[in-house]
């Protein structure tokens, strides 16, 4: 059983709640323990660091000092919302980067005897858990309905493979952590150049048309490679594409019909679990018709796009991997 | 600690113009010298200007006779700058030069502290140690070895090529070792030079010819160096010359072997893994020397056991399977390095899409692309192998300036960048944008081919490109790559559909350079080049006397600069062998065997095996023809019975009593 | 001594007092901001999502800055618009800490009072004011109160997704509220203080 | 004097292919650094007997940076790794003596690493200045026994 210390962030129990419920339904099968740290605060989102620094940084590190109070035997954070990731992966990074920070966050954090050593937990992602702690080999084991048939896109977003202050992705621009892991659940992942760019963030509320113009380049290019759905890791990004979709239709005067969904719905799914269970159904836009694709749910079946026919030319060279980088710096 | 000595020394303060007197009061650092070290021998302190001047080089010459001075300080620059123009003063006034000491003043103190008194405070201890040591110091005798006359040459590019056809021409033999089939090196795989427009075959083929039927070259292609002993004009070198399964005594270079191997590969070195050879092949047509080689790794008959076309088909019966790798010792005087480099790998950059989407291009590609002998026959096409493209984007600096890959400039770009577009207009007709952060032509007749390139009508857009997608965002954006990009001079976010990507990519050492580097005895920069003696004085030669460096080895540079440095480090070569001996500086350890307990803790240390244990008397010996003189037995002997010349635990000794001022404290309590 | 990065100072590689501006906001900014390193090669704002709505690119920005422009950057939509997406931070080749700076540049424009459209900062303020009060963002309160305020007119439009999420359990009607809130109010009033006197 | 701060002397030993090339590197590039340290040029740091440091020690330095090139980066091949043994063993030898180890300090500087020299010498001032003065007045004779210590337990090296 492996243990990690968990922050869930505060739309794992509202806007992502389904995001949450998919975690509970797959922790189990992958012997996983995820320990919550006690009386989590919210990290301020995008919102605090525009606003004051000290303040903003205090409260993401108060989390960081809770959970260095509650390790044992772990010193892992995990994190399944890429903003929370990002947030006390950046604390914990700049306190040390600039030590006079680190010395006036814990002097904030002192008021509330509270203090954390930048450096003593290891912040990470839930999908960099699942990928490199837990390994594809054992999802692909306990995968008892595979996912053929199914065309998704792989929507990693940004805010987790950049910065990437402690360089655990395979590539700042197009990872493929999401892309190997839906295909070890079975199902027929389409190549989305679009993978790592942004939702909109916050701007789906300071300004819309904005966002929109955002969501539009998302969900058009998802349809044009003829995605049944989008797979999302980020409660933020599933939020915009999903609650916002219906209005950037309207504002643009479009008719896009792309169901996102978290990439642990679909490992529940491929693991066994009942839609319900997995919170499949509470999204905006109904994955109803993508779900018949593999026979879950309603059969209402949808026209798979006709595959593309590949040209002999030129040889390609190979593609680039981190596990080359790392061989050619040494 | 020694018992008082009676040597008169002599202290030289430079002013080095301001460098030096801008910061430190150098009239009061001499007069202090003369007054507090008096009475540790020093009987005349001065400062002048240029030290290093003949005036001021005259001035320590007539100190030296006229006063009878046995010991100087010179408190100036860094040793490695000027310890050779005082040592051969001081030698031509008759003093022995190792009886001379320079106290660093300059790099150490004036050029990076601002506070005038501690620069000066810490002038006066730099030199208090300096005379401390120089008064331990003993008359030492330079070791006189004679120089093989051969030369090393590693690396048949055209950098390599220059040097070898340099000294075979002046009448000295030249082993020239090439790692691949045939030298010829990048340059070989080009289509035309920048800004002539030269083809690149057309010149470098007759050099290559030259340097292979030169009576004064041995050519080793398919050759790796392995060991490398020894030291400047003594060099033994062991060399393996791969198996290449065909006999060169027999084969005429006919082809009809590559033209029956049945098994094609795609060609990752000559062709830029654009194109296909066989599994037994030469690169190219006019590749020196002719002979092919077998790509074990791929042959048919390696993998299963049958095959053996090439054999049946070879009129000569040249074809021998059971050819094995040999190893070769030569002894060489002095050793060029032009190992070249390798082009930065553009799947990095992951932004601009090498090697996800089609139409990316690196610039080695391109050159192939380009060139009529390349697998398009010089047709310019997209990766489909048959259209044209009607528009082309070339992106300069990929992977260059960059932090997040090679923060320096690799100086080919930007004409190379500017070479490309001249041959998509002159081929295609395409329109065709240059994607640039800094234009830098400079050098003779390159911003007039630049302003030729604009005149063409080649689209110029200042901004380094943010990354090239398939992803349209809009209708006239389907089917085309689109680069993205701000056009800073303009300030606005550009996104410019085209049909093909040309990346520019920068220059990075080998990637075996470390390697190679200790191998040879010589160190790289933190970007991996070579680093020369001095970046602007000594540019070919290295830290380790009698290698040199040449081409790309060094550092980006073009075509002219490397044949340039080529010759340069054959002129410096030449100089050495025509002297017919070299003087070594005799820092050489030695034991004392009366005093050696023979308990062998030195014996392990010595990583050039100059210390060997004499079993019969119980005592260790060390041969200074082989001791490189790092010291380290000699701080590590309990009994104290290994001497070290030129930095004895004496001289250390008393240079951190120096240092300390504890000279001046002994001769307070003790007045002399 | 002050410090523009600490080391490249005390190297003599940087000397602070040319740049007054862009030393304070590298000064403000988490981590080293390298801020004075921008060689204006434009791919901050070629990467930029969203560039096309800004009035002047990151780049643009930074020159102004070593300009000493403090007004028109402060006035400047720029940052208000940064979606934080850290695509200019990877690939920008001299390592500045652009989405940082972008956040430093928000709080010196909310201070100097230059901002000319106040939906983003009113934005970041009741987010922060939400947390303030029950230490969770409380998403329900929070749209309804923004919206009410910025977009009012869009409301009636926004209605049918707020109901979609209320009905499937996405969105609740009370906020959650963490035990220690005395605790967190402690540490936030401290770092409070101590950004005032830094 | 009481309230004047602190101004510690340092020896430095540099090797003469790396440290002391990054040395005179920080001078060409004209990059400021804390003038405290006082260099002394060996040919490579194997060279450094720890007698040497006991002496700069107990003669009045405060503490002392011992420099050389990255591990790997030896122009006599692998000597340094030596010089890193002799300073483990040293520091240990040190702690017995009731001396803060932290006063001896090893910089692994290439010839290219002219800011890092820089950089690593205004840091050991500034630890020094922390510790404080040394004030070692035991008479040096004691300390060269000391070496034949050292010495006997260096057997271990390959």
């Amino acid at each position: 059983m492996n243990k990690y210390l968990f922050y869930p962030g505060c739309s794992m129990e509202s806007s992502g709640r389904a995001y949450g419920d998919s975690i509970r339904a797959i922790v189990e099968p992958l012997d996983l323990s995820f320990e919550e740290i006690d009386d989590w605060n919210c990290c301020g989102a995008t919102e605090y660091l525009g606003i004051n620094l000290i303040p903003a940084y205090s409260l993401i590190a108060r989390n960081l000092a809770l959970a260095a109070k509650q390790m044992n035997g772990t010193h892992t954070v995990v994190a399944p919302c890429s903003a929370c990731y990002l947030n006390l992966a950046k604390a914990d990074y700049y306190m040390q980067e600039r030590p006079s920070l680190g010395v006036k966050v814990n002097e904030a954090l002192a008021a509330g005897d509270l203090q954390y050593k930048p450096g003593t937990l290891d912040v990470r992602h839930l999908i960099d858990i699942l990928v490199y702690d837990v390994g594809l080999e054992k999802i692909r084991s306990k995968v008892v309905r595979p996912l053929h048939g199914l065309k998704v896109v792989p929507y990693m977003g940004c805010m987790l493979p950049r910065p990437d202050y402690q360089h655990r992705w395979s590539d700042h621009e197009h990872p493929t952590e999401l892309d190997d892991l839906l295909r070890a659940l079975g199902a027929d992942v389409i190549d989305y150049p679009l993978t790592s760019e942004c939702c909109g963030g916050h701007m789906t509320q300071i300004g819309p048309e904005t966002a929109f113009e955002l969501i539009r380049r998302l969900v058009a290019d998802a349809d044009e490679r003829g995605a049944h759905l989008m797979a999302t890791v980020c409660p933020m990004c599933q939020m915009n594409i999903d609650a916002y979709q219906n209005e950037m239709n309207h504002y643009f005067g479009t008719d896009y019909h792309m169901p996102v969904l978290f990439f642990t719905q679909l490992m529940g799914l491929a693991f066994g679990s009942q839609p319900e269970e997995l919170g499949i159904g509470v999204e905006l836009v109904s994955s109803r018709n993508a779900m018949a694709n593999i026979g879950v749910e309603v059969p209402v079946t949808q026209e798979p796009a006709a595959p593309r026919k590949k040209d002999e030319g030129l040889p390609m060279p190979r593609r680039w991997t981190k596990h080359e980088g790392k061989e050619a710096v040494k | 600690m020694s018992e008082k000595k009676n040597e008169r020394v002599g202290v030289y303060v430079c002013h080095c113009g301001s460098n030096i007197a801008g910061v430190v009061d150098v009239v009061d650092v001499a007069k202090w010298a003369q007054e507090k070290l008096g009475p540790q021998g020093v009987i005349i302190a001065r400062e002048y200007k240029f030290m290093c001047s003949s005036l001021g080089q005259e001035l320590i010459q007539k100190d030296i006779k006229e006063l009878g001075l046995t010991r100087i300080v010179v408190a100036a620059c860094s040793p490695h700058l000027h310890e050779k123009t005082f040592r051969t003063a001081a030698k031509n006034a008759g003093l022995n030069p190792y009886l001379v000491e320079l106290a660093s003043i300059r790099e150490q103190v004036s050029w990076v502290h601002t506070d005038k008194a501690v620069a000066t405070a810490k002038s006066k201890a730099v030199v208090s140690g300096a005379v401390s040591r120089v008064i331990e110091n003993v008359a030492l005798d330079e070791i006189k070895v004679p120089i093989n006359p051969n030369t090393l040459i590693v690396g048949g590019g055209i950098a390599g090529i220059q040097s070898a056809l340099e000294i075979a021409n002046a009448g000295f033999h030249v082993y020239l070792v090439e790692r691949e089939p045939s030298i010829g090196g990048h340059m070989a795989q080009f289509d035309k030079t920048f800004p002539t427009l030269d083809c690149s075959a057309c010149i470098l083929t007759p050099r290559m010819v030259e340097a292979g039927t030169h009576p004064n070259i041995t050519l080793l292609t398919w050759s790796e160096v392995v060991k490398v002993t020894g030291f400047v004009g003594n060099f033994n070198v062991t060399i393996k010359k791969k198996a290449r399964f065909v006999n060169e005594e027999l084969c005429t270079g006919c082809g009809i072997c590559q033209e029956k191997c049945p098994k094609k590969v795609i060609d990752e070195v000559y062709e830029a893994g654009l194109g296909y050879r066989k599994a037994v092949y030469t690169p190219f047509a006019q590749a020196v020397p002719n002979f092919p080689v077998m790509d074990k790794e791929n042959c048919t008959y390696f993998i299963k056991g049958t095959c053996k076309a090439c054999e049946k088909f070879c009129p000569t019966g040249a074809i021998d399977f059971k050819q094995e790798d040999q190893l070769i010792n030569i002894d060489v005087g002095n050793i060029v390095l032009a190992t070249g480099y390798d082009l930065f790998d553009a799947r990095r950059v992951s932004n601009y899409g090498y090697g996800r989407l089609p139409n990316v291009f690196t610039s080695l590609e391109f050159e192939r692309l380009s060139n009529a002998a390349g697998p398009t026959s010089g047709n310019i096409v997209l990766r489909d192998g048959k259209t044209a493209p009607k528009s082309v984007g070339i992106i300069h600096c990929v992977g260059s300036r960059d932090k997040n890959f090679n923060n320096y400039c690799s100086v080919i770009c930007c004409m190379q960048g500017l070479k490309f577009a001249h041959l998509v207009h002159e081929r295609t007709g395409a329109t065709v944008y240059n994607f640039y952060i800094d234009m830098r032509t400079a050098y003779k007749a390159y911003d007039e081919f630049y302003q030729r390139v604009l005149e063409e009508g080649t689209l110029f857009v200042r901004g380094k490109v943010a990354e090239v997608t398939n992803a349209a965002r809009y209708e006239s954006e389907k089917g085309k790559l689109v680069i993205q990009v701000e056009d800073t001079l303009v300030g606005k976010q550009r996104r410019i559909p085209v049909d093909m990507v040309i990346l520019s990519s920068g220059l990075q050492p080998r990637h075996d350079a470390k390697e190679v580097g200790k191998l040879f005895g010589i160190s790289c920069s933190m970007d991996g080049w070579f680093t020369e003696k001095h970046p602007k004085l000594d540019p070919v030669a290295t830290m380790t006397e009698g290698i040199y460096i040449v081409g790309c080895a060094q550092g980006p540079k073009d075509i002219p600069s490397s044949v340039a440095q080529g010759a340069a480090a054959s002129a410096r070569v030449l100089d050495k062998i025509l002297q017919k001996e070299v003087a070594l500086e005799p820092i050489k350890a030695s034991v004392d065997q009366e005093m050696c307990s023979g308990c062998r803790i030195c014996n392990g240390l010595c990583p050039f095996n100059a210390i060997t244990f004499l079993e019969d008397r119980m005592v260790t010996e060390i041969n200074p023809a082989l001791c490189q003189g790092c010291g380290t037995c000699v701080a590590a002997c309990p009994a104290g019975a290994i001497s070290g010349t030129g930095f004895s635990n004496e001289q250390i000794i008393a240079q951190i009593d120096g240092l300390l001022l504890r000279n001046l404290e002994i001769q307070e309590a003790v007045p002399a | 001594m002050p410090h523009m990065t600490d080391e490249r100072v005390q190297a003599g590689l940087a000397r602070e007092e040319d740049l007054s501006l862009l030393h304070e906001v590298s000064m403000k900014t988490a981590g080293v901001s390298h801020l004075e390193m921008c060689i204006q090669c434009g791919t901050c704002g070629g990467s930029c999502p969203v560039a096309l709505d800004m009035d002047h690119t990151p780049r643009m920005l930074f020159a102004m800055l070593r300009a000493g422009m403090r007004d028109e950057v402060l006035r400047s939509n720029t940052m208000w618009l940064c979606v934080s997406c850290y695509h200019c931070v990877v690939r920008c080749p001299q390592e500045v800490h652009i989405a940082d700076v972008m956040y430093t540049l928000k709080s010196m424009a909310i201070q100097a009072k230059l901002y000319t459209d106040s939906t983003a900062p009113d934005f970041s303020q009741t987010f922060i004011d939400m947390i303030r009060t029950y230490g969770r963002s409380y998403e329900m309160g929070l749209a309804s109160r923004h919206y009410l305020r910025h977009f009012p007119l869009r409301l009636p439009g926004m209605i049918p997704m707020g109901f979609g999420m209320l009905t499937k359990g996405r969105m609740s009607i009370t906020p959650k509220k963490i035990k220690h809130m005395d605790q967190l109010k402690k540490i936030m009033a401290r770092a409070k203080q101590l950004e005032l006197t830094s | 004097m009481t309230d004047k701060i602190f101004e510690p002397t340092i020896i430095g030993f540099t090797c003469n292919w790396c440290s002391y090339r990054a040395s005179d590197l920080a001078g060409t590039a004209r990059m400021k650094y804390a003038p405290n340290v006082r260099l002394i040029r060996m040919m490579c740091s194997g060279r450094l007997d720890p007698t040497f440091v006991l002496r700069a020690l107990s003669g009045g330095a405060d503490g002392v940076m011992i420099t050389g090139c990255h591990p790997g980066e030896c122009h006599y091949i692998e000597q340094n790794y030596k010089a890193l043994r002799r300073f483990l063993l040293l520091r240990r030898v040190l702690a017995g003596l009731g001396i803060e180890p932290e006063r001896v300090k090893l910089v692994w500087a290439s010839a290219a690493e002219g800011a890092r020299f820089a950089s690593e010498t205004t840091a050991f001032v500034e630890e020094i200045r922390k510790l404080g003065p040394l004030n070692w007045g035991k008479p040096v004779a004691q300390l060269e026994n000391l070496q034949e210590e050292i010495s006997k337990l260096e057997e271990v090296s390959a």
